[in-house]
């Protein structure tokens, strides 16, 4: 791998670029945030951000630790209550993308943010759903960014929090008025996006310096590679002295100075 | 007509043992004050409503006040786990809690039904997800025009609602602004409510369309400077993202928990 | 995002002949100048829907635009009737006109339900009432938990939602401000949607919490300086109640009628 | 009749008195909106006037024209959305007494605005139920007020616009989370009560000068008188003169003066 960025700076990248100019994307917090900002104050300015907290059309200039943050509202359009961000703007239809992270995803792009183990009594307590499971349905598709690895790519998720394809990959087939639900996974080492027909999720493109070898070891299940893979293209030097000034004002932010 | 009470006294008379109590503020205005004098007050049984049980719960829960909790988000924001939240889920202590887990989307609608009266919220909800399987609250109802199945919960209905605000006049309306979350729904969805507020004013400056909660909707409104610290009051004071980081350590360790709680809560005379 | 056009052409691109239109502003803001234009083209066979028919659809029925009128308080506010309806209504003139007839309550929760993207609204309705007898749309449901006995409409989502707004930006986003009714329901219901606007500024001006609708939630924006009048725009002109009592003698009489519609619209260039 | 008050006057006093004050109160245009901003310009300073155009706790200066007059907006505590106004204020259970005024009305106080004959082929079409169908089931209360005439007084209504209870009396029973409904009847001749038992309207109180035979006259049904019937007591000179140059300042508004 190239030495003058690092995987989790090529992960950030690929998912900006995910972002077309004037779409509006509902934001996750945490990488999805980082992404969507970095899409923001790189090629597509126009990018309209929406946060659950209500706050819509905002531009921060340091990323929010929570969702909630101060600097959301205080560079937002206008900010609703959070019934009408649910209601209106994302049930509403208003959404073209929702952005989101996880802590499991399984090879139909199911994810779990509840826990690990049995529901009644779990080895590890995960925060829950929050806005995930209506922004992966009532969003126009979704983006799913998060670090690759055997722990995080699962071939079985061990509880569906927000739904991907469904344990069979048919779980949207026939369900009226929802989105199309996941069209691509970045991660550190490659994108991945869900095959036409069985919705099973297969590499697309591998970042640079990534072998197929390096997916494999990563990934729970046996991974499907597509035909004629493509090289990620690499970060521009623009976007990375972005991304780090940005991720050094946030750091600089929340560390109280 | 709301009575302006001193926080103590609003707790003592709104807050029994037993009750269902929904404490709101996205983020924002969380209503930590309120939270630490239920704690020095030793109640217990409570079943606790909130989006994003965040650092309150984690303390309440830790506090030993808690019996139930319906959330829809359980973590520290942008930092990681509530500690005392999952020691109370994974290994019951200080006691077993009971769980209702439920979408944002729901919590939201649910708010939203409560205030408007009704018994049930409908919504576009959980679809293929397995959240149904472990809540029995959620059902699915078909639309009567459409076919289309939809989700239905009940509508939140708490015996509290708590809440931390801008300001207050003197005749107890409220202003509340920035991100205003679920607050005005939790209110008014709730059977009595109390109302924290960094100062009274005698005219809250409000825009006709603010978001102003008439004092004849609120039962008790008290003064708590700082009440939403460390998260935060827009126009007032910022959040402290650094105190929400150190509570990592805090919260992991039942002992820290105890120490920090004892300094800063029990033997406290009022808020932090 | 929302384009920029001049009324004319507002009309012409998303009113369509048959079209469902929703023209909203709830006394305020009622889009006269966007009516006037719909009338000036010609439009034929629209369903029109609005809560209070108000001068605005009197107009536009009886200038023989209208086929259907789904509503819920046909008068003329604190004057007396509609002429115009009624006689479309009682005489079939200039044509028979289909009626669809709700309560307030229903409508408001309807293009809430519909700018929520639900098929139906539920709500606790028509206890008692005739209209569900005269009005087929209008169903019962048992809520799932409780049993009620509820009332359940579909959501209103027009074709093209219609709303006069106080001003807008360069980026097309829209400050609706004082009576804000069920405008940003209308325009976020409808499929498409056109706002008049008094003007266009470099800066809003709004709080964080006023009701601003952005750019992109919109199809297009035409400027129309009094564009609500006879109606009023907070913070611009006020109401002319007078024109509202005048109204009653011109609407009475079909050819006073005739004259008025030809001096005031058909031979106006622009707004009146 | 003494000569110094007119019959209008004496209803809309008779109505003021009705409210008392710290009410929250859902008030129509017209008659109720006269006596409710009488009764907060005499003896009920804080009673809370709601008007269905969003306008909480309104304190207007001239009397509205239209339920959504700038005025009702500029004097309020804040004004909310209609769908807010309906769900949250009234059908939240916030409104302690609903004051209407109707076009006809029947002996088990149901109202009707819609039409006089048949729905289909209508001789008069009236303005329709606007807020009314569910203010009457959703406050706590309701009060009605309007002048009293065979016209307006019938056995029996053409159209249930809304419920006063039922064309039985038992329109009500066993209906749940719905208020007691019209509790009182206030015209220019008398006040009326529902029967507990029966629920049909009973005479309670004559205004001065008023013969049984008067309101008789003016019924369209055989109208019940109670036992013990009171003397509706006089306008004082302060109501009165509070009225007038309430009166006096909105004609001088709506003439655009």
């Amino acid at each position: 791998m190239s030495s003058h960025y690092t995987s989790s700076e090529m992960m950030t990248v690929t998912a900006a670029r995910a972002l077309e100019n004037g779409m509006t994307c509902f934001v996750g917090i945490g990488l999805p945030s980082e992404a969507a900002n970095l899409a923001r104050l790189t090629h597509a300015p126009d990018v309209v951000l929406i946060y659950e907290s209500g706050t819509l059309q905002t531009k921060p200039d340091v990323l929010p630790l929570s969702i909630g943050d101060g600097e959301l509202c205080e560079t937002a359009l206008t900010t609703v209550s959070v019934p009408e961000m649910f209601r209106y703007w994302l049930q509403g239809g208003k959404v073209d993308v929702g952005f989101l992270g996880t802590a499991q995803i399984d090879r139909y792009c199911n994810l779990n943010t509840t826990l690990i183990g049995d529901y009644t009594a779990p080895k590890v307590r995960l925060p829950g759903g929050g806005g995930a499971p209506e922004i992966a349905t009532n969003a126009g598709e979704v983006f799913i960014t998060l670090k690759h690895s055997k722990r995080t790519f699962v071939r079985d998720v061990d509880f569906v929090t927000t739904l991907g394809f469904g344990r069979d990959g048919k779980g949207r087939d026939g369900v009226p008025n929802i989105g199309k639900g996941p069209t691509r996974v970045i991660t550190d080492l490659c994108v991945m996006k869900p095959d036409p027909e069985t919705r099973e999720l297969v590499v697309v493109s591998l970042h640079p310096g990534v072998s197929h070898a390096d997916v494999i070891e990563a990934t729970g299940w046996e991974i499907r590679f597509a035909e004629a893979i493509e090289a990620t293209p690499e970060p521009s030097a623009n976007e990375l002295q972005v991304l780090r000034e940005l991720k050094a004002r946030t750091d600089r932010h929340h560390a109280g100075e | 007509m709301a009575d302006i009470l001193s926080l103590h006294d609003a707790v003592a008379r709104y807050v029994d043992n037993g009750a269902t109590v929904a404490m709101e503020g996205f983020t924002h205005l969380i209503p930590f004050a309120a939270g630490h004098e239920i704690i020095r007050q030793g109640k217990r049984d409570l079943t606790l409503i909130r989006m994003t049980p965040d650092l309150i719960y984690d303390q309440l829960i830790g506090a030993g006040c808690a019996k139930k909790l319906i959330f829809s988000w359980g973590g520290n924001p942008g930092v990681g786990s509530l500690h005392r939240l999952r020691d109370a889920v994974e290994k019951g202590y200080p006691h077993k809690l009971e769980i209702l887990e439920h979408s944002h989307a729901t919590m939201a609608c649910a708010y939203e039904a409560g205030a408007a009266g009704l018994p049930l919220a409908v919504l576009r909800g959980y679809v293929g997800s397995d959240l149904p399987k472990v809540n029995d609250q959620i059902k699915f109802i078909e639309c009567p025009f459409t076919g289309e199945r939809l989700a239905a919960v009940p509508s939140i209905r708490p015996d509290v609602g708590v809440i931390h605000a801008q300001r207050a006049d003197r005749q107890g309306n409220v202003l509340v602004e920035g991100i205003i979350g679920v607050q005005k729904e939790a209110v008014l969805a709730a059977k009595s409510s109390i109302v924290t507020v960094e100062e009274i004013v005698d005219d809250l400056g409000a825009t006709p369309n603010a978001c102003v909660i008439p004092g004849w909707a609120i039962s008790a409104i008290a003064v708590a400077e700082k009440g939403a610290y460390p998260s935060y009051a827009y126009g007032y004071y910022p959040r402290d993202n650094r105190f929400y980081k150190e509570w990592d350590a805090i919260a992991r360790d039942r002992d820290a928990f105890q120490a920090w709680l004892e300094e800063n809560v029990l033997q406290a005379g009022g808020e932090v």
